[in-house]
C-alpha cells in the first residue's frame, strides 16, 4: 500500500479526480445533514447508515484502505446495526419524542456550529506544512515485523494504544452488561425473540459462517503485509455472527457462561501476556524484530476472536427476558 | 490547486459542524448518539485529510492507525450510550431527559422519598 | 533533650488525648489515670523549665513543612507564664471534673477533646512563629467546639454554631494577616526581631486590625464577644477552665505576641493603633461589666465579668509602657485564678444546690461553707480590694495608665471597680447575710443531693486551692516566684535587649 | 524490582485484575483485594526509586516518540496514582461486603451488581494509572476513554431510573468532551507531527492550529472535569451511585481530567498560555467555588451536599492557572501555587472518598441520607462521625490538613503576586465549605434515640477513618510530597519562596 500511495501521490492530479472528490463530499454533506436533521429517527439512522458507506469510499480517495474497510464495517454497520436494534427497542418501550426547541435557539446553534466549522478549516488551511512520520515508519517497518505500515504502527509502534483500545471494547461490553434487569442475569445476551426465520436469511445463514471464518482469517493474515487486520477480520465475523444469532440458527450466547467471557478476555489477555514478557525480559511491550512477524500474528488472531464475541454481544445488548414487555 | 485531502478536510470540518448542530438541538438521545458518530467521523475524516496533505510522501500511516483505534473507542462508547438510552426508556418510559439544569427535579424527588 | 523538651510536654497533654478517644466509657480507671497523670507529666516539665529559665536557658523545636511554612516550638518567659497557667489549672480542673461528672455519659469523648484543647493551649503558648500559632490557635477552636455542645440539646448546639460562627471568621482574619506578613517578608519567628519596612503603613495598620479581629474573637473584645456568654451552655469544667482561662487568654496572650514580639510597641504607637486598641479595650470592660450587672444566672453573669476583665490584659498591653506590660501580663494569671475559683463554685451550686440563679444564693453560706468562702475571695479579687491579686494588676495597670500619660485610664479602671463591686457584692450579701427563703423556689437542705456535704474533697478542693491561690499571689505578690516577679522579669528581658 | 518494572506493572496490574475479574465472577472481591495489594507494593518501590534515581522514563516497546509512546513517572505523576491507589484500596476494601456474590443454600450465586462492580473498579483504576503515566496526547485520549465508559457503567450500576438518568446526562456530556479534545490533539499532529508532550512543548512554529486545539482541548477536558458552568451533570450522578463508587467518581474520575490539563498547559503549551486564558480559567473556577457552595449550602440530602461540594471544590484546582500559569510561570512563587493545586486535589480525593464513604455507612445504619433523618448518628457511630469531621476540615482548610496546606500555598501565592481578587475567593470558598459542611454535622450530633440503627462493623467504620487521617497526615508531613512533587517539575521557577 506504500507503493501505491507514492504512485498515487507521484501522477498529477487530473481535473477528473478533484470533481468526483468535490461530488463525494457534497453527498457526504448532504447524507449527513439529512441523518441529524430528518424528521423521523427511522430516516435517520437510514441516512447515516449510507452516510457511513459513502465516507468509507472518502477513505479509499485519502489512500487509507484500512480505515475504509474498518469505517465501512464498524462506522456503517455495526453503528447502525445498533441504532436500528435501539429504535426498535424504543418503539416497543415508549413513544420517540420529536424535538419541540425553539427556531431561534436552532438558528443561534446552527451558526455556532458554523463558526465551530470555520474555525477548524482556518486551522487546517493555514497548516505549515506537512510533517508526517512517512519516513520514520518506513524506516523502521524493516523490523517491525509486517509490512502494511498501519498495522506496524497498531500492533507493535502504538501497541499500548491498541492494547487499551481492545480493554476498552471490554469496558463498554461490562457496562452494557450491568445494565441487565437483576433478574435477568446470566441468561442470553440481547432480547430474547423467537423471530420466524425466513428462508433466505437462513440459508444465507447457513453458507456465511465458514465463509466468514475464512475472511476474517484472511484479513488478519493479509494485515501483515496489505490492508487489513484484526479489527476488519473480528468485525467481518461478528457481523456473521450476528446473521446467525438474527436468523435464529444459534441461541445467543449466555452471558454467564464461562466460555464467553473467557473468548472476550482472551485476546487482551494474550496482548498483556506478551507486553509482560518483555517488560520482565527488559522492555516493556518489545517484540523482538526476528519473531515479531509471528507474536503480532498471533496476537491479532486472538484479537480478533475477542473482538468478533465483544463486538457481537455489545450489538446484542443486556440479557433482557421477553416477559417484562 | 486543490488536492483531495483539501477538498475532504474541509469536507470533514464541515461534517463536524453539521454534527455538533444535531448533538445541541436534539433532546432525543438516540438522535443525540447518531450525531455523536457523525461529529466522529467528521473528526476522523479531517484527520485523515491532515495526514494526506503532503504528495511526496503520500498518507501518513499513523493518523490512519489513529483513526482505526478511534473508530473502535467510538463504537464502544456507542455501544454503552445505546444500552443506556434503552435501560432509561424501559425504567422511565422516555426517549428523552429532562432539561438540563433538571437535577434540581431529581433533588426535590430524592427528598421526598 | 532540650530539643525534645517542649514537644514533649505539648505531647503529654496529646497523647492522653489520643488515647482518652479510644477508652471504653466504663475504663474510668484509666481514663481518670491518663489524664492526670498527663497533667502531671506537664507539671513537673513547666516546674523544672520555670527553674531552668529563670537562668536563661531556651527550648527549641522545629521542623519543616512546605517553604515558608515550619514548625517551631520555643519555650521562653512569656510562653512559661501562660503554659503554667494553663498546665497547673489543668491539673486542679480534671480533678474537678472528674468528681463534677462522676458516671455521666461520653466520658472518654469529653476528656479527650479537654486535653485536646489543653495541648492546643499549650501549643499556643510555645508556639515560636505566626503560623505555629495559627495552627494551634485552629487546633484550639475546633476542640473546644465538642464541649461546647458536649450536651447535645438544641440549646448547646445554638450555642456551638455561634461560637464557629465568630470563631471562623476570625481565624480567617488571622490568616490572612499572617499570610500577608509572611508573603512580604517571609517567616516570622517571635524570637527574631521583625522588621516591617517592607510594608507601607495602610498595610501595616489593615494587618494589624485582621489581627486583632482574629485575637479579639477569643478574647472576647466587643463587638467579638456574644459567643462567650452562649458557650455558658457547656459543662461547668468547660466554662471554667476554658471560658475563664485557656479560650479567652489565648486570644489575649495572641495579642501580647503581635504587640510585643511581631509590631513592636514603638510601630504600634507610629500607627496609632495602640490608642484605638485601648479604647476597645476600655470600652469592653465597661461594657461587659454593665451588662454583667443586667444578669440573673450565675454562670451569665461570671461570662459577662470575664469579657470585662480580659481586656484589662488587652488594656496593659495597648498602653505600651512597661508598667502596663507588667500589669498585664499580671493579670493574665491573677484574673485566670480568680475567675476559675468563681466558676468551680457556680458548678458546684448548680450540681449540690441546683442554684442557677442569683436569687437563690440566699443563705447558702451556711449551706456550702467551703464553697461560699471561695466564692467570696474571687468575687473579692475580682472587685480588686487588697491584698487580693486583682489589687495587684489594676495597681500597676493604673501605674502604666500615667506613665503613659493616658491619664483616663484611671478613670476606666475606677468606673470598672464600682460596676465590679455592684454586682459582685449582692450575690455575697444574698450568700452570707440573707436568709435561705422559706418558699419553695429553692430546694429544701433536705433536697440536695448530698444533705451533709457540699460534694467530694475533688469537687470543692479544687475551688478552695484556686482561691487561696489567688489570695497568695496578692499576699505574697513581691516574692520571687509570684507571678508579678515574674511578669516584671519577661518585661525587663524584653523590653531592655 | 527496578523501577522500570515497577512503572509497568502499575501501568498494566489493574488490566490483568480486571481481565481475572471478567473471568471469575465470584471471586471479584478477592481478586481485586489482592490486585491492590500488589499495585501499591509495586508503586511504593516506584516511589523509592524515583525519590533517589529521579524521574523514570521508558519508550513502550522501545520506540521513542514521536513514532512510539513515552511513559514517565514523575512527581506529578506519582502523587495522583498515590492517591488513586489509596482511595481505590479503601473502595476495594468497603465494597467486600456489599458487592459479595449471593449466597443461596451454601453455594454461591452469581449477582449483576456484584458481578460488574469489580471489573469496572479495576478498569476505572487501570483507565487511571494509564493517564496518568502517559505522554503521548492520543494515549491519553484512549484512557481518557476507558476512564469514561467505566465510570459511566459505575454510575448506571445502581440500577435505579435516576442513577441511569445521570448516568446518561454524564455521557453526553462525557462524550462531547472526549471529541472535542481529539479533534484538539488531531490538530495537534497534523501541524508537528507528534503527538509527545515533550515534543510539543519543544515544536519550533507556532501554527494557528496551535490555538484552535488549545481551545478545543481545554473545552473537552472542561466538560470532563465538570467545571462551573459544565456541572449540571455531576451531583446527580455522584449521589445516585451506590457509596464506593461515589467514592470513586468524585474523588478520583474529575481529577483525571484536570491532571491532563495541568499537564497540556505547564508542559505541552506554556508558551501559549496568556493571562487571559489563565484568567479565565481561575475566573470559571471561582464561580465554581461560589456557585457550587451556594448549591451545597441549599441541599438537604448528604451526599448531594458532598456532590456539590466537589463541584465547589473542583474551582480551587483551577486557580493554579492565573496563579501559576502564564506570564507568572517564571515567579518565585509559582512553585509553591503548581504544587498547592496537587495537594488540594490530593487531599481532596482523600477526604471526599472518606466523606461519601462515611455517608454509605450511614445510609446503611438508617436507610436513607436525608439529614433531618440523622440525628443522633454521632452517638451510635462515633468513628464514623469523627472521619467526616476529619475529612471536612481538609475540605474547609482547616490546619493541620492537606486542604490547609494547599490553601496556605494558594493564599501566599496570591499576596505575592498582588492579586488580592484569589484571596478574598480563597477566604470566601473557606468560610462557605465550612457554613455546608457544618450543617449535616450538627445533624448527626444533635442527641436523638435511635431506634431503628443496623450496627456497621467497626472494621468498615475505620475505613473512611484511615483515609480522612491519611488527607490530615498530608498537612502534617507536608515536605515529603512537597519534595516528591518537584521531581520533574515542569517549569523550572526561580527556586521555593522563603
Amino acid at each position: 500500500m506504500k507503493s501505491e500511495s507514492v504512485t498515487q501521490a507521484k501522477k498529477q492530479p487530473d481535473m477528473i479526480e478533484p470533481l468526483f472528490d468535490l461530488i463525494l463530499s457534497a453527498l457526504i454533506l448532504a447524507t449527513a445533514l439529512a441523518a441529524v436533521t430528518g424528521r423521523q429517527v427511522f430516516r435517520s439512522v437510514i441516512f447515516f447508515i449510507v452516510y457511513g458507506v459513502l465516507i468509507a469510499m472518502a477513505w479509499l480517495r485519502l489512500g487509507a484502505l484500512d480505515v475504509a474497510l474498518v469505517e465501512a464495517a464498524i462506522g456503517a454497520g455495526l453503528t447502525g446495526v445498533l441504532l436500528l436494534g435501539a429504535l426498535g427497542r424504543l418503539k416497543h418501550l415508549g413513544q420517540i419524542s420529536a424535538t419541540s426547541l425553539s427556531i431561534w435557539f436552532r438558528v443561534a446553534m446552527a451558526f455556532s456550529a458554523a463558526g465551530v466549522s470555520l474555525g477548524i478549516s482556518w486551522a487546517f488551511i493555514t497548516l505549515p506544512e506537512p510533517v508526517g512520520l512517512q519516513a520514520a515508519v518506513n524506516t523502521q517497518l524493516t523490523i517491525a515485523g509486517v509490512e502494511n505500515p498501519v498495522t506496524a504502527v497498531l500492533l507493535n509502534f502504538r501497541a499500548w494504544d491498541t492494547l487499551l483500545e481492545s480493554v476498552v471494547l471490554l469496558v463498554a461490553l461490562i457496562g452494557v452488561w450491568s445494565l441487565a434487569q437483576n433478574e435477568d442475569w446470566g441468561m442470553r445476551a440481547g432480547l430474547t425473540t423467537h423471530s420466524p426465520s425466513d428462508e433466505v436469511l437462513t440459508s444465507f445463514a447457513q453458507i456465511l459462517p465458514p465463509v466468514g471464518l475464512l475472511v476474517g482469517v484472511y484479513l488478519v493474515w493479509a494485515g501483515s503485509s496489505q490492508p487489513g487486520g484484526a479489527f476488519q477480520g473480528g468485525t467481518v465475523l461478528a457481523a456473521m455472527a450476528l446473521l446467525i444469532v438474527m436468523a435464529g440458527l444459534m441461541a445467543p450466547p449466555r452471558v454467564g457462561s464461562t466460555a464467553v467471557r473467557l473468548i472476550v478476555v482472551l485476546g487482551p489477555a494474550v496482548f498483556l501476556a506478551v507486553a509482560l514478557t518483555g517488560a520482565l525480559s527488559g522492555q516493556f511491550l518489545t517484540l523482538p524484530p526476528a519473531m515479531a512477524k509471528a507474536l503480532i500474528l498471533g496476537i491479532e488472531l486472538f484479537l480478533m476472536l475477542s473482538i468478533a464475541a465483544t463486538l457481537m454481544l455489545l450489538v446484542l445488548g443486556p440479557p433482557e427476558s421477553k416477559a417484562k414487555q | 490547486m486543490i488536492t483531495s485531502a483539501m477538498i475532504f478536510g474541509l469536507c470533514g470540518a464541515a461534517v463536524i459542524g453539521i454534527g455538533l448542530y444535531g448533538f445541541v438541538i436534539h433532546r432525543n438521545l438516540l438522535r443525540r448518539v447518531l450525531a455523536f458518530n457523525v461529529i466522529g467521523s467528521g473528526i476522523f475524516l479531517l484527520f485523515g485529510a491532515m495526514g494526506y496533505r503532503s504528495p511526496i510522501l503520500g498518507a501518513d500511516p499513523v493518523p490512519q492507525a489513529l483513526i482505526i483505534t478511534g473508530i473502535v473507542v467510538a463504537l464502544s462508547a456507542t455501544a454503552l450510550a445505546v444500552a443506556l438510552v434503552v435501560a432509561y426508556a424501559r425504567a422511565t418510559g422516555q426517549s428523552t431527559l429532562p432539561e438540563d439544569g433538571a437535577e434540581h427535579k431529581t433533588e426535590d424527588k430524592a427528598d421526598e422519598r | 533533650m532540650s530539643e525534645m523538651l517542649p514537644l514533649l510536654i505539648f505531647l503529654s497533654a496529646f497523647l492522653p488525648a489520643i488515647i482518652t478517644f479510644f477508652l471504653p466509657q466504663p475504663a474510668y480507671g484509666w481514663r481518670n489515670g491518663l489524664n492526670l497523670g498527663g497533667a502531671t507529666l506537664a507539671l513537673a516539665l513547666v516546674v523544672y523549665m520555670l527553674w531552668s529559665v529563670s537562668n536563661g536557658a531556651i527550648y527549641e523545636t522545629r521542623f519543616n513543612l512546605v517553604p515558608g511554612l515550619y514548625f517551631l516550638l520555643r519555650v521562653d518567659e512569656l510562653s512559661l507564664l501562660f503554659m503554667t497557667l494553663s498546665v497547673s489549672l489543668w491539673f486542679i480542673t480534671t480533678l474537678y471534673a472528674i468528681a463534677y461528672f462522676g458516671t455521666k455519659p461520653n466520658l472518654s469523648r469529653f476528656f479527650g477533646f479537654f486535653s485536646l484543647c489543653i495541648a492546643a493551649t499549650i501549643g499556643i503558648a510555645l508556639s515560636g512563629t505566626l503560623i505555629t500559632f495559627f495552627i494551634f490557635f485552629e487546633m484550639l477552636t475546633l476542640s473546644t467546639w465538642p464541649l461546647v455542645v458536649h450536651k447535645q440539646n438544641k440549646e448547646s448546639l445554638a450555642a456551638g454554631l455561634s461560637y464557629l460562627r465568630y470563631a471562623l471568621p476570625g481565624s480567617v482574619a488571622l490568616l490572612v494577616a499572617i499570610v500577608w506578613l509572611n508573603s512580604a517578608i517571609g517567616p516570622i519567628e517571635f524570637s527574631q526581631p521583625v522588621n516591617l519596612q517592607a510594608l507601607d503603613d495602610t498595610s501595616l495598620r489593615i494587618i494589624f486590625a485582621l489581627f486583632i479581629m482574629g485575637l479579639g474573637v477569643k478574647a472576647a473584645l466587643i463587638p467579638l464577644h456574644g459567643w462567650l456568654p452562649r458557650a455558658m451552655a457547656a459543662p461547668a469544667p468547660v466554662s471554667s477552665l476554658l471560658h475563664a482561662v485557656a479560650v479567652v487568654k489565648a486570644g489575649a496572650f495572641g495579642i501580647i505576641r503581635v504587640v510585643h514580639d511581631v509590631f513592636g510597641v514603638n510601630l504600634m504607637v507610629e500607627l496609632g493603633v495602640g490608642l484605638i486598641l485601648a479604647l476597645l479595650a476600655s470600652a469592653t470592660i465597661i461594657w461587659g461589666s454593665i451588662r454583667a450587672l443586667q444578669q440573673e444566672e450565675i454562670k451569665k453573669r461570671l461570662a459577662f465579668s470575664t469579657v470585662s476583665q480580659v481586656s484589662y490584659i488587652v488594656l496593659g498591653v495597648a498602653l505600651a509602657g512597661p508598667y502596663a506590660a507588667i500589669g498585664a501580663l499580671a493579670h493574665l494569671v491573677h484574673q485566670g485564678l480568680m475567675k476559675i475559683t468563681l466558676f468551680f463554685c457556680a458548678g458546684i451550686y448548680a450540681e449540690r444546690a441546683e442554684i442557677i440563679r442569683i436569687d437563690a444564693l440566699n443563705g447558702i453560706g451556711t449551706r456550702m461553707p467551703w464553697t461560699s468562702v471561695s466564692f467570696t475571695l474571687g468575687a473579692i479579687g475580682m472587685i480588686g480590694l487588697p491584698p487580693m491579686a486583682g489589687f495587684i494588676s489594676k495597681y500597676y495597670l493604673g501605674l502604666g495608665a500615667l506613665e503613659a500619660g493616658q491619664s483616663w485610664v484611671i478613670a476606666i479602671l475606677a468606673i470598672s471597680t464600682l460596676l465590679n463591686a455592684a454586682y459582685f457584692l449582692p450575690m455575697i450579701y444574698r450568700i452570707w447575710f440573707l436568709d435561705a427563703p422559706k418558699a419553695s423556689s429553692v430546694p429544701e437542705i433536705s433536697t440536695l443531693k448530698h444533705p451533709l456535704s457540699e460534694g467530694s474533697l475533688t469537687l470543692v478542693g479544687p475551688a478552695v486551692v484556686t482561691a487561696f491561690a489567688a489570695l497568695a499571689v496578692g499576699l505574697f505578690a513581691g516574692a520571687p516566684t509570684s507571678p508579678l516577679s515574674w511578669a516584671t522579669l519577661i518585661v525587663e528581658r524584653n523590653d531592655t535587649p | 524490582m527496578n523501577g522500570e518494572l515497577a512503572l509497568v506493572l502499575v501501568a498494566t496490574l489493574p488490566l490483568v485484575g480486571a481481565l481475572l475479574t471478567v473471568l471469575f465472577g465470584l471471586r471479584g472481591g478477592f481478586i481485586a483485594l489482592a490486585v491492590a495489594a500488589s499495585i501499591s507494593i509495586a508503586l511504593f518501590v516506584l516511589i523509592l526509586d524515583v525519590a533517589q534515581g529521579g524521574v523514570i522514563e521508558i519508550a513502550v516497546g522501545g520506540w521513542e516518540a514521536p513514532l512510539g509512546i513515552t511513559l514517565r513517572a514523575d512527581g506529578l505523576a506519582l502523587a495522583f496514582l498515590t492517591m488513586s491507589a489509596l482511595v481505590m484500596v479503601a473502595v476495594i476494601l468497603f465494597a467486600q461486603g456489599g458487592f459479595a456474590p449471593r449466597t443461596i443454600a451454601g453455594k454461591m450465586v452469581e449477582k449483576r451488581a456484584s458481578y460488574a462492580f469489580w471489573p469496572l473498579a479495576l478498569l476505572l483504576w487501570a483507565a487511571l494509572n494509564a493517564i496518568f503515566l502517559s505522554r503521548d496526547l492520543f494515549n491519553i485520549y484512549v484512557g481518557l476513554e476507558m476512564l469514561t465508559l467505566a465510570a459511566m457503567a459505575l454510575v448506571a450500576i445502581g440500577g435505579k431510573a435516576e442513577s441511569i438518568a445521570a448516568a446518561m446526562r454524564c455521557m453526553m456530556f462525557a462524550l462531547l468532551g472526549s471529541l472535542l479534545y481529539l479533534l484538539g490533539v488531531s490538530l495537534l499532529y497534523a501541524a508537528h507531527g507528534t503527538l509527545d508532550i515533550d515534543q510539543i512543548f519543544a515544536r519550533t512554529t507556532t501554527a494557528n492550529a496551535d490555538f484552535v486545539a488549545a481551545g478545543l482541548i481545554t473545552a473537552g477536558l472542561l466538560l470532563k472535569t465538570a467545571l462551573f458552568p459544565f456541572h449540571a451533570w455531576l451531583p446527580p450522578a455522584h449521589s445516585n451511585a451506590p457509596a464506593p463508587a461515589s467514592a470513586m467518581l468524585s474523588a478520583l474520575v474529575p481529577k483525571a481530567s484536570f491532571y491532563i490539563l495541568l499537564r497540556f498547559w505547564f508542559e505541552a503549551v506554556p508558551d501559549l498560555a496568556n493571562q487571559a486564558v489563565m484568567w479565565f480559567l481561575g475566573g470559571l473556577g471561582a464561580l465554581a467555588i461560589l456557585f457550587g457552595s451556594l448549591m451545597a449550602l441549599r441541599q438537604m440530602r448528604l451526599k448531594l451536599i458532598i456532590a456539590y461540594s466537589t463541584v465547589a471544590q473542583i474551582g480551587y484546582l483551577f486557580l493554579v492557572f492565573p496563579l501559576a500559569g502564564g506570564d507568572y510561570s517564571a515567579q518565585p512563587w509559582a512553585t509553591n501555587a503548581w504544587s498547592a493545586a496537587s495537594f488540594h486535589a490530593i487531599s481532596h480525593g482523600l477526604a471526599k472518598a472518606a466523606m461519601f464513604l462515611c455517608a454509605g455507612l450511614w445510609i446503611v445504619a438508617v436507610g436513607h441520607d436525608r439529614l433531618d433523618g440523622m440525628k443522633g448518628l454521632a452517638q451510635a457511630m462515633p468513628m464514623t462521625t469523627f472521619a467526616f469531621v476529619l475529612a471536612a476540615m481538609t475540605l474547609i482548610g482547616l490546619p493541620p490538613s492537606g486542604g490547609f496546606t494547599a490553601k496556605y500555598l494558594m493564599l501566599s501565592a496570591a499576596f505575592s503576586a498582588g492579586d488580592i481578587i484569589w484571596v478574598v475567593i480563597l477566604v470566601a470558598g473557606g468560610l462557605l465549605s465550612a457554613a455546608y459542611l457544618y450543617r449535616p454535622i450538627a445533624f448527626v450530633f444533635e442527641r436523638k434515640a435511635l431506634q431503628t440503627t443496623v450496627f456497621v462493623s467497626h472494621r468498615l467504620q475505620a475505613i473512611p477513618l484511615i483515609l480522612a487521617l491519611a488527607a490530615t497526615l498530608l498537612g502534617l508531613a507536608s515536605n515529603i510530597p512537597f519534595e516528591l512533587l518537584q521531581i520533574g517539575r515542569p517549569f523550572a521557577s526561580s527556586g521555593e519562596m522563603e
